[in-house]
């Protein structure tokens, strides 16, 4: 049992702060308005600091790090609303390696480590997929390889995808999960930006398309996904935890210095309270999303799913509370667009949308994993 | 004690209801049908329906263009209107500086002023909060200093509702720089076109700018536009807190958007699923508790007397109840809460408002008295300890 | 809509706060390890005071009063934990009402309203009766009348009811609620009495008893046992907010008075804004529960049970916290058998726990009532 | 990072579970598979079976007599002690005065009392709080007036766990009453034997007697018996806040009485009832939330690093955790809640005790530094507010 960083970790979330540092939240900010919402030259960065490899096998020129690696930088990065697509890629990533074959490592997510692609995964349908991933699209297998026909709704940082993982059952199969690697400028493939709460970007993607058989990942579907998801979840939580505590840093620096009544705000005891109980939250938060990420990296997929699910209704109470309270204790200039604390908030509240909500995860745990 | 209406109230009631399903224009019904969410055009459209049935200002007596009901008239006709999703009408004339003028102002004021605040024809916005005085609204510090028949004002007010559609500002300004905290405020209106004057909205966390920044840089405004006595404005603001109007609309709210989540779950397929029940039913359980405390306040009124121990927890729980009935429409929504407006064709009509309005309704436990003043004003003045 | 009290009601509240002034906590304190649990000598009183009657009509020698009426005296003789079972028996008198005759009225509920009984209904089963009626008693048909079999669990104030309103099933006959009256000396039946959380009494009641067919109330006993619970739950409502007052007043004092710090506790901004919502939760819960005694009165079941429900949950919800609460400001002193606080605390546990739970009555109200 | 244990931690647990097995009596077992509801006499039967095997004290140093066990295997020591519902030994004495005695205690003292206190021969308790000096314990009036070798000790000390049972007290007494507040304050230890020691057991609203109230007329105590300097009793008592063995008691206390919630939910047919199930994994992810951050505190404390941010929260959130555990097996059980102990036959065995521990424990969250006090402490030292 042992919480202590390696010596490789420290260096991770050291780097990760001093780029957090020449990378303020009003870098993000300003991409709210950008068409790609995150920047290609930090990217590129991102690929030569080898963080797109961190949690990837050495085989696809990762450097063979683990969950609980990626979980630090991303907390990090979470600290500054850094937008590039680092969970989104990597989660489709893991699909690929957990289900596609070496070509197909090769073929999509190695040039992603090198920062020359980005992924995303292509699952969610219909609105009512938070208690049901079951999929609609369907994929029938024809001359020229799969004739794949359905519709994926927020797919997470779709629009810069260079490759989308997509789900679709095989037709006459029931109840099977197939992914296919699918390019957005195949035809048959529309692919819809969309503006999302935290200022990023979805898409919304149509297919009526024809993808050859070599795009087809073989392994079974379902456990690749479920890891997938699980992963996103993770890394949510490891990123939640960087928000709330930047905002509960934010706030104890507001109460110790904004006057009010001729004193500091922070000398009223109901407010130092609610100060304690964020900065509660967010340990409590802390410690199961480092669960969750040590666990990601294990072998045991019933603790796998206990933990996620746990940090992920953890992230969901805490981090909602922290970051409404740190509005509520900012006062009106917490309502304002202008101050940051708000862009905090809403990356919370899409981050608890996604890789399974609170409700679903209650669920998944109260039925042992 | 008796939770029904006499025969006359109900017959005011099917009045309130047919003029609504008459009145109100298709294109303005389409919209309370689906959110209720409406431009200020149309808002004051709505205005001057009610204006010219002389329903706009259901608290004015009636000798200034008041309809003279009682307080369960009043009530009933801002329920029915609630419950029609009709848009709601700025407060800040007809609710905030209308009965100001009534109980402290001039007649000069009155005549010029409290006409076109009932016709719509001048918009009102309000100028108490400055950057440095929010829930200590006492230490503002926009001064206005004499200099003959005028004040010159300079100074800073933020949180000024939707000031890019008003044409006047009641403020509050500091006219004796030396007097201490409440003492030397006076209450001042001032026309938003007088030279100096600044409006800058800001956009919130919901994206939309619902409020501005008002700047006034050697603004001239006649002495004659202060309401009440020079350096007694506090009073005149004191009198203005916790108006009836509000409290109604809060419960409206709520009320509505608990009926929103109705739908979405419908709409999602959850409205079989016992947890997502039993969240809705705790929600409009405290919801009712709201309202019938709401009523036990409205029949107090009703019988003349002041305002008893339950009106004051109304802005506390009212607040927090508008924030989980947002709150509970967006898990609901799933993925569907990720959806920023406008995208159209994404999500359901239904759900196109509701992000952003969760997102800036956050401010419903800070303006107006945070809820932490409110129970600081509790403690003291109902518990007794300080 | 009109929440003043009548010239009557004015009176009986006052009569009944004179009441309290003359029997405090200490008499029900007293009263825990007597036998009985509480004082026929201020049941003849309470009679005599026409209290008993005041909720029922003027054929069985009421007053001809409304469940409002009740509602005010239960809430006062809550504030001082008056042990009688008035709320118990005016249950069960309400379902003699609602379907026994004008002779088992005469029988059964007159003797009653003069103080020479009292009367318990005996509905509850099982250890699951949460979410469920459902009655396992039997009565079947025979010479000598109905011969009743079964086990009754909680019938509170059961040990020393003159009669029992007992519900079973009629043999052959698929899901139906009969409801008998039943005396504790008859052969076959036996009441083993219990002590409660709250410091009072019920009974274990088992029973093989043959009665006569007078026994047996005609009416439908569906409604009349709804009825007759719905009218308990109103009335553990107004108990409930009596109790609420009582602890809020009481905290308050003690807030006022006590000194920790050199200073009085209630300077503590954290005390103050917990009284502030404990006085909120109060004032919350007299809300619904004054609407549910109004709807017991009304013609209308849907609105009765709806806001009978609301007004259950919300009892469970404020009733808690306040009690909690009232409990954590009072710190160590509040944790003793000796102060009155913790018996306010356990009688709300009690009250929480009987006419159907917040579980039950949220599930009931999600349902339309 | 990892939450593995090492081949020789596993080992070490193999031999706990193994020694549990095989030394605890049956008529422990028994009550320890039902509500590990242990009288007096059985903690103390299983005090000296842990004795023998010298793991009584865990955080002892060898030549004391503790087992010489690293961290992690304190760690695992206690877990599975807690797992297997065995009796919650006595910490007054174990992991209060002792360690006391050990840091600040003379020579004589150590061989006088610490081996008494490993083989249980002398039961301690705890003489900190008085009426009016409860959160704010420094406010303390039991007064010690030196005479010559002895001091003269008179007042009165409340919350004196089970000092019943005790056979000796250790107390705060005030020894200079004009030094300020926390200066002054001696640590004295007190034979209960001693003339002029009353104590009264009171019953708390669990029905229990574990509390007492303890008198002091005029008591003759050693001045040998103080631990540390005289006027220096505050260094000596805050060095025993926030011991490792009361952390480990709230989480294994939560997680057996969640147990237990399953159990019920099972006996009453709830354990299909999606809402039911609900409530119950949101208590147990809670429960998580506490135990991991209990290993984190741990883990530092395995490598020698003082305790964490996140140490301190542990008192609060396993203080509110093990309320909210009661109170839902209060709820899960429905009518059964209202069973006053001991009705036996009418509820099952599982619940009987429940409903008194639920009622007592509301204890939790006020004792050992309320939570109210933890989170002064807290906003001060860790969030610099004040």
């Amino acid at each position: 049992m042992n919480f202590e960083l390696t010596e490789d970790q420290r260096m991770i979330v050291e780097a990760a702060a001093g780029f957090a540092k020449r990378s303020p939240v009003a870098r993000m900010r300003g991409l709210r308005d950008d068409a790609v919402g995150w920047s290609p030259e930090v990217w590129q960065q991102m690929a030569q600091l080898g963080w797109l490899g961190l949690a990837l096998p050495e085989g696809v020129g990762g450097s063979g790090g683990t969950i609980v690696d990626a979980a630090l930088l991303v907390e990090q990065l979470g600290m500054v609303l850094a937008p590039e697509p680092i969970v989104t890629s990597l989660v489709a990533a893991h699909a690929i390696l957990a289900a596609g074959n070496k070509a197909q490592r090769d073929a999509f997510v190695a040039p992603f480590v090198e920062g020359r692609a980005s992924l995303a995964l292509a699952w969610a349908e219909g609105p009512w997929m938070r208690y049901d991933r079951a999929c609609r699209a369907v994929a029938v297998q024809g001359d020229g390889g799969w004739r794949i026909t359905g519709e994926k709704r927020f797919v997470l940082e779709g629009h810069t995808a260079t490759h989308l993982v997509v789900t679709a059952r095989l037709a006459g199969v029931e109840d099977s999960v197939a992914l296919f690697v699918v390019d957005p400028g195949m035809p048959g493939v529309t692919v819809r930006p969309l503006r999302t709460i935290d200022g990023r970007r979805a898409a919304h993607v149509k297919l009526d398309v024809v993808v050859p058989e070599d795009r087809r990942l073989r392994g079974d579907g379902k456990p690749a996904l479920d890891l997938a998801l699980d992963l996103g979840a993770a890394l949510a939580c490891a990123e939640g935890v960087g928000i709330m505590r930047t905002v509960l840093a934010m706030t104890v620096e507001y109460l110790r210095t904004r006057e009010q009544f001729g004193v500091k705000i922070g000398s009223f005891q109901a407010l130092q309270h609610r100060a304690v109980d964020m900065f509660v939250e967010t340990e409590l938060a802390r410690s199961l999303a480092t669960a969750a990420a040590i666990r990601v990296d294990g072998d045991d997929a019933t603790e796998r799913r206990l933990a996620v699910s746990a940090a992920k209704v953890q992230l969901h109470e805490s981090g909602r509370f922290v970051t409404q309270q740190a509005i509520q204790l900012h006062g009106g200039i917490g309502i304002t667009d202008e101050h940051d604390v708000g862009l905090f908030f809403k990356r919370m509240v899409a981050l608890n949308a996604i890789y399974g909500d609170a409700d679903y995860h209650v669920a998944r745990f109260a039925e042992g994993g | 004690m008796d939770l029904s209406f006499s025969p006359e109230h109900l017959a005011f009631r099917d009045e309130v209801r047919a003029f609504i399903l008459t009145e109100m224009p298709p294109h303005l019904r389409a919209k309370a049908e689906v959110d209720a969410h409406f431009e200020h055009h149309e808002v004051m459209e709505w205005h001057r329906i009610l204006h010219r049935r002389g329903w706009v200002a259901p608290l004015w007596p009636a000798e200034l263009g008041g309809p003279g009901l009682d307080a369960t008239s009043r009530f009933i006709l801002s329920e029915e209107l609630e419950l029609a999703n009709a848009p709601a009408l700025s407060p800040f004339g007809l609710a905030m500086v209308g009965p100001a003028i009534i109980q402290y102002g001039d007649d000069a004021q009155k005549q010029r002023f409290l006409p076109k605040i009932l016709s719509g024809e001048e918009v009102w916005c309000q100028g108490y909060s400055e950057p440095n005085a929010g829930s200590d609204l006492a230490s503002l510090r926009t001064r206005a200093e004499r200099d003959g028949d005028h004040f010159i004002v300079n100074g800073q007010k933020t949180w000024t509702t939707y000031a890019q559609h008003a044409d006047w500002i009641f403020c509050l300004v500091r006219t004796d720089p030396n007097a201490k905290k409440q003492s030397g405020i006076t209450f001042l209106l001032i026309d938003l076109k007088t030279p100096g004057v600044t409006v800058r909205p800001f956009l919130t966390i919901g994206g939309t700018p619902a409020f501005s920044e008002t700047f006034f840089d050697n603004v001239r405004v006649p002495v004659a536009n202060v309401v009440g006595a020079i350096d007694a404005g506090w009073t005149v603001a004191k009198a203005l807190l916790g108006h009836e109007r509000t409290l109604i609309a809060a419960v409206g709210a709520i009320g509505r958007t608990i009926r929103t989540c109705k739908q979405i779950a419908d709409a999602h397929d959850l409205d079989q699923d016992p947890v997502v029940l039993a969240k809705i039913a705790r929600l409009e359980i405290r919801h009712r508790a709201l309202q019938m405390t709401n009523y036990r306040a409205l029949a107090g009124a009703q019988l003349g007397h002041a305002p008893g121990p339950e009106s004051s927890i109304l802005k506390i729980r009212g607040a927090e109840l508008v924030q989980q009935a947002y709150e509970l429409a967006m898990e609901l929504m799933g993925h569907d809460a990720l959806a920023w407006f406008p995208e159209e064709g994404i999500v359901p009509e239904l759900e196109a408002g509701i992000a952003s309005a969760f997102c800036y309704l956050r401010a419903t436990t800070i303006y107006g008295g945070s809820n932490e003043i409110q129970k600081n004003i509790i403690a003291k003045h109902l518990l007794g300890l300080s």
